[in-house]
């Protein structure tokens, strides 16, 4: 039972770190801020995802097991939300940068 | 196998530190300290000190990177800097080089065994009825350090709004973005504020026993107020109202209080009533936590910006 | 178990309550009460540790160090306390709101009272120099250094000035650097010893266990107190810090605040290390005070402005109490008593006639409009009772009698002759003359005709000095002569409560 | 105990870092980031030095935790006091610039 649940762990986590390398490559080597914001999430909260669900069989109690699915259910959260307001802020910056105007910086 | 996980951190961290110091730019500067602290949390996690761990993450990478960036984006973009001299680096490196040396010389050095505390802390302890020893040590037998400390955050708070531009330092701290929220923020403010409200809480009451504490539920707690401001959710509060100031004393002067207290009840200053301390102790957590996560919160939003007129 | 040592410390917190609650009038009467108290409570530990002729303790939270912190009040503390009490209430009283301060006329010349943060920070410097003064843990020592640095600082700043600013950023960037290296050394010790209690540590290192590492963590933490004492070779931050800030600020500032690391220091090095370190380590400090002594007494006579002359003075001044270090370290009794004496006395007049200075040097430049040297031709006659107080502080800095200075200064001359240290006597007497130099210079400036004054071709303003403001910078300047009336012998009283020990203190 | 060393060899290091930032850094944000580089390398050595105390039940000896994490919020009121100085300064700076030679100081 427990060479199983090892195996389990060890194939999902080592998915996992792929996919967390996939994306970190993606964030050194593309070449525009969007596409990294999009590879960065995108691959990094798969990645968050199999590697929780492979330490899901390791853990100790149910309660243990709910606080890493909470981890990876914030995790989404916050990184859903910061990649929207980010990508936001570039479209405006390249915008702004478009019509040549100096960028605002600071509080009037 | 754990070694080679700890020498493989140790490197990193380094790399980031060195990434600090040499990258030129503010931005990936701050970018690289706030991922640094993250690198040092895990650090304190290997060596056995979680509520450091939770500290440094919370307070040394999390709050005092939003502070950072903040700075970032006010200063110029282009800072008015002299040419380096040429001869400055190699020589910084030099002096650098052997200090570090040096240090690791006397790290190694350390004499073996160890002293320590821990036994005495263990003796003392069970009198307290608290759990964790390191909110033994910061609430009951160090306690004037930390009692002072809450002054030196006050303090703290106080510097910076004397750089208001109003000298009584009356109105609001200036918005953080002079743009309306933008609508994920304003979500996440929703979403998330709440659930972190109950983790910054659970902290508090966990710490009596479990690693957590005052501090680290008072910087989660002043996150989720700061993610509200930035979502346009509540307005920053002004520097004169009553309330505010009410809550920024509770911290230090409640615990100020205590200490008078247990003057009465236990015979000495900073004493906790025999047969309650636990009790008086959580009351003590209570108090600070607030305070600590409304002036970290104001320390971010900065100075008010003077009176408003109608 | 003496009550006062923790009234000493919290007394000075209460006072922020109604300042932060209170409108700033209730605020600023409520502070300088509390300053009042202050005095009255450190006057109480003086005179009880007088009376007693030992030190006083108290073990905070019933927890005996080295597991809790304990305070302890020696004579040298306690006249530390008690002489920082005074200025700071002297100093209180001159920043307050007057009578006459809020017409307009005086309004516009920015001459009213400070603002309530002024005094927010007055009371925690009075906290943060007790606790200084009495706390015998290194940590509790460093949060009391810090609670320093953050009461000092945004004094600097008080106006919000360009200037001003970058002074008290300066200041901050020295300040914590020095912290980091004091804390740095910190660590050490509780690495070789497991205890950071004065006490208990003064034992440990007496049987000489640490070898280098103890000594390394005593260098260390010197050099941060040195960066927060502006010794020689880090005082860059202090002319610019002191002079820029307003007169009530650079006076508390440049006479008790820069006054607790050194305190700090001597504490370090006569108290905790074991004699056969300080005796090292006695030379190196002394080099450093003979070089602030001489460089910063040339560069302050170079000054054309009267506040930087005056911090380049306090720069200076500093460097004799350095001077004590190895003279106090010898095995030669009755001289080396006198040596430390000496220095710690040096100390005490140094900042009553420093805070004189400042507050006069303040008022004159309010009077004229600007501290130009060049400019001040003759303000004696418009600011008659603020230059007889600049004057008055000068002769202690002079060191020519009747002044706390003079004493102090004989006292260490006296040591040094004794002991063969010519180069140390010379330093003295150096130090004395260009002291000389730059306080005559001012004096003779403001005694000048008026109409010889042909340069700038400006008259005298219309303006007179504020007259019960000059009055409290001539008290703080009598009180630096009072000092002056000790004889010149060890005192008893600085000796009280050494070798550190909690024996008989503990409960 | 060997974990514990390489951390404070670290923490040396690191030190040697905050102090090369801080010698080198062109702009006081630079130098705001060496000091917390500098004092992040301290208190790892705290930690360090806890971690070797280990006994009595507990994994580190809780004296030296419980400073760091004073230290902690310590270096944090220090950074902010710093950079809201850094931050009124440049704003101070740029309205001399714009109004041409602002007020003189006195």
């Amino acid at each position: 039972m427990s060479l199983i649940a090892d195996a389990f762990t060890l194939v999902f986590v080592a998915a996992g770190i792929a996919f967390f390398a996939a994306g970190t490559l993606g964030l050194v080597r593309l070449p525009q801020t969007l596409s990294r914001i999009h590879a960065l999430t995108k691959a990094d909260n798969v990645g968050l995802a199999l590697i929780v669900l492979g330490l899901l069989p390791q853990a100790a109690n149910v309660l243990e097991g709910a606080k890493m699915v909470a981890v990876w259910l914030l995790a989404q959260l916050a990184s859903g939300a910061v990649a929207q307001v980010m990508a936001e802020a570039v479209m405006a910056e390249t915008k702004a940068t478009k019509d040549a105007a100096p960028p605002e910086e600071g509080h009037p | 196998m754990s070694l080679v996980f700890d020498a493989v951190l140790c490197l990193v961290l380094l790399a980031g530190a060195l990434g600090v110091v040499t990258t030129g730019a503010a931005r990936p500067a701050v970018i690289a300290f706030i991922g640094y602290g993250l690198l040092l949390g895990l650090a304190w996690v290997r060596l056995a000190a979680v509520d450091v761990a939770l500290t440094e993450i919370a307070i040394g990478s999390g709050i005092s990177g939003v502070v950072l960036l903040r700075c970032v984006r006010a200063l110029p973009a282009e800072p008015l800097t002299p040419a380096p001299n040429r001869m400055l680096k190699p020589l910084a490196a030099v002096v650098s080089i052997t200090i570090a040396a040096a240090l690791a010389a006397v790290v190694l050095a350390l004499p073996e065994p160890a002293p320590s505390r821990a036994a005495d802390v263990a003796a003392a302890l069970p009198a307290t009825d608290l759990g964790n020893p390191v909110t033994g040590v910061l609430l009951v037998f160090r306690a004037l350090d930390t009692l002072l400390e809450k002054v030196v955050l006050l303090l703290s708070l106080v510097g910076v709004w004397a750089l208001s531009r109003d000298p009584a330092c009356r109105g609001r701290p200036a918005p953080l973005s002079p743009e309306p929220a933008p609508a994920p923020s304003a979500f996440l403010a929703r979403v998330l504020a709440p659930i972190g409200v109950l983790v910054g809480l659970y902290l508090l009451w966990a710490g009596a026993d479990h690693p957590g504490g005052a501090f680290q539920s008072g910087a989660v707690l002043a996150a989720m107020g700061l993610l509200l401001v930035m979502g346009d959710q509540i307005r920053t509060p002004a520097a004169e109202s009553r309330g505010l100031r009410l809550l920024l004393l509770a911290g230090p002067f409640g615990f100020l209080a205590v200490g008078f207290a247990g003057w009465a009840t236990a015979g000495v200053f900073l004493g906790y009533p025999p047969g309650a301390e636990k009790a008086v102790i959580i009351a003590v957590e209570v108090a600070i936590t607030v305070s600590i996560a409304v002036t970290l919160g104001l320390i971010v939003l900065g100075p008010p910006a003077g009176e408003e007129r109608p | 178990m003496s009550a006062l040592l923790v009234l000493a410390i919290t007394a000075p917190l209460l006072g922020l309550v109604p300042l932060l609650l209170l409108g700033p009038r209730t605020g600023e009467r409520a502070a300088l009460g509390m300053l009042a108290v202050n005095v009255a409570i450190t006057a109480g530990i003086a005179e009880r540790v007088a009376q007693g002729g030992r030190a006083l303790g108290y073990v905070v939270g019933g927890f005996a160090p080295p597991l809790g912190v304990g305070l302890r009040a020696d004579g040298f503390s306690a006249a530390m306390m008690l002489m920082a009490a005074l200025v700071l209430l002297f100093t209180g009283l001159f920043a307050m709101t007057g009578p006459g301060d809020m017409t307009r006329k005086v309004k516009a010349r920015g001459s009213a009272g400070m603002p309530a943060t002024f005094f927010i920070l007055l009371l925690s410097l009075a906290c943060a120099l007790n606790l200084a003064f009495l706390a015998q843990d290194l940590f509790t020592l460093y949060v009391a250094l810090e609670l320093l640095t953050f009461a000092a600082v945004p004094l600097v700043c008080l106006e919000g000035k360009a200037g001003q600013l970058s002074a008290a950023l300066t200041y901050l960037l020295f300040a914590l650097f020095g912290s980091v290296l004091y804390l740095l050394g910190v660590v050490l010790i509780y690495g070789l010893y497991g205890t950071l209690d004065i006490a208990h540590l003064a034992g440990l290192m007496a049987q000489g266990t640490g070898g280098a590492t103890a000594g390394a963590a005593l260098a260390l933490m010197s050099a941060g107190l040195m960066a927060k004492a502006a010794l020689f070779p880090l005082h860059l931050w202090l002319p610019p810090a002191h002079s820029g800030a307003p007169p009530a600020a650079s006076a508390v500032l440049s006479a008790v605040v820069i006054k607790a690391p050194l305190f700090l220091l001597v504490r370090l090095w006569s108290d905790l290390a074991p004699l056969p370190l300080t005796q090292v380590a006695g030379p190196v400090f002394a080099l450093c005070g003979a070089a602030a002594i001489v460089f910063c007494g040339v560069v302050a006579l170079a000054q054309e402005r009267l506040k930087l002359l005056i911090a380049y003075s306090t720069a200076a001044q500093i460097g004799y109490l350095c001077l004590m270090f190895p003279l106090a370290a010898s095995d030669d009794g009755p001289w080396s008593a006198l040596a430390w004496t000496g220095g710690t006395l040096h100390l005490v007049s140094h900042a009553l006639s420093k805070a004189a200075m400042f507050l006069a040097a303040g008022l004159i430049a309010e009077t004229m409009g600007h501290d130009r040297l060049s400019g001040l031709g003759g303000v004696g006659r418009v600011a008659p009772v603020s230059v007889a107080a600049f004057g008055l502080g000068g002769l202690s800095l002079m060191g020519l009698p009747p002044s706390g200075g003079f004493v102090a200064k004989v006292m260490l001359l006296t040591s040094a002759l004794q002991q063969g240290a010519w180069w140390i006597a010379t330093v003295v007497l150096v130090g004395g003359l260009l002291a000389g130099g730059y306080v005559l210079r001012v004096v003779v400036i403001a005694l000048q005709h008026p109409d010889s004054d042909a340069a700038s071709g400006r008259g005298l303003p219309d303006a007179r000095e504020c007259r019960w403001r000059a009055l409290i910078a001539l008290a703080l300047a009598f009180g630096a002569m009072l000092v002056g009336f000790m004889p010149l012998a060890p005192l008893p009283f600085l000796d009280i409560g050494r070798p550190v020990t909690w024996e008989g203190l503990l409960p | 105990m060997t974990g514990a060393l390489l951390f404070g060899l670290a923490g040396a290091a690191l030190v040697g870092c905050g102090v090369y930032g801080l010698l080198t850094a062109p702009g006081a944000l630079g130098r705001v980031l060496g000091f917390n580089i500098l004092g992040g390398g301290v208190f790892l050595m705290f930690g360090v030095v806890a971690r070797r105390g280990a006994g009595a039940g507990f994994g580190a000896d809780p004296v030296p935790q419980a400073l760091v994490i004073t230290g902690i919020v310590v270096a944090f009121c220090a950074t902010a006091l710093a950079v809201a100085l850094l931050v009124r300064l440049c704003a101070v700076q740029a309205e001399a610039a714009r109004g041409g030679d602002g007020d003189k100081e006195t």
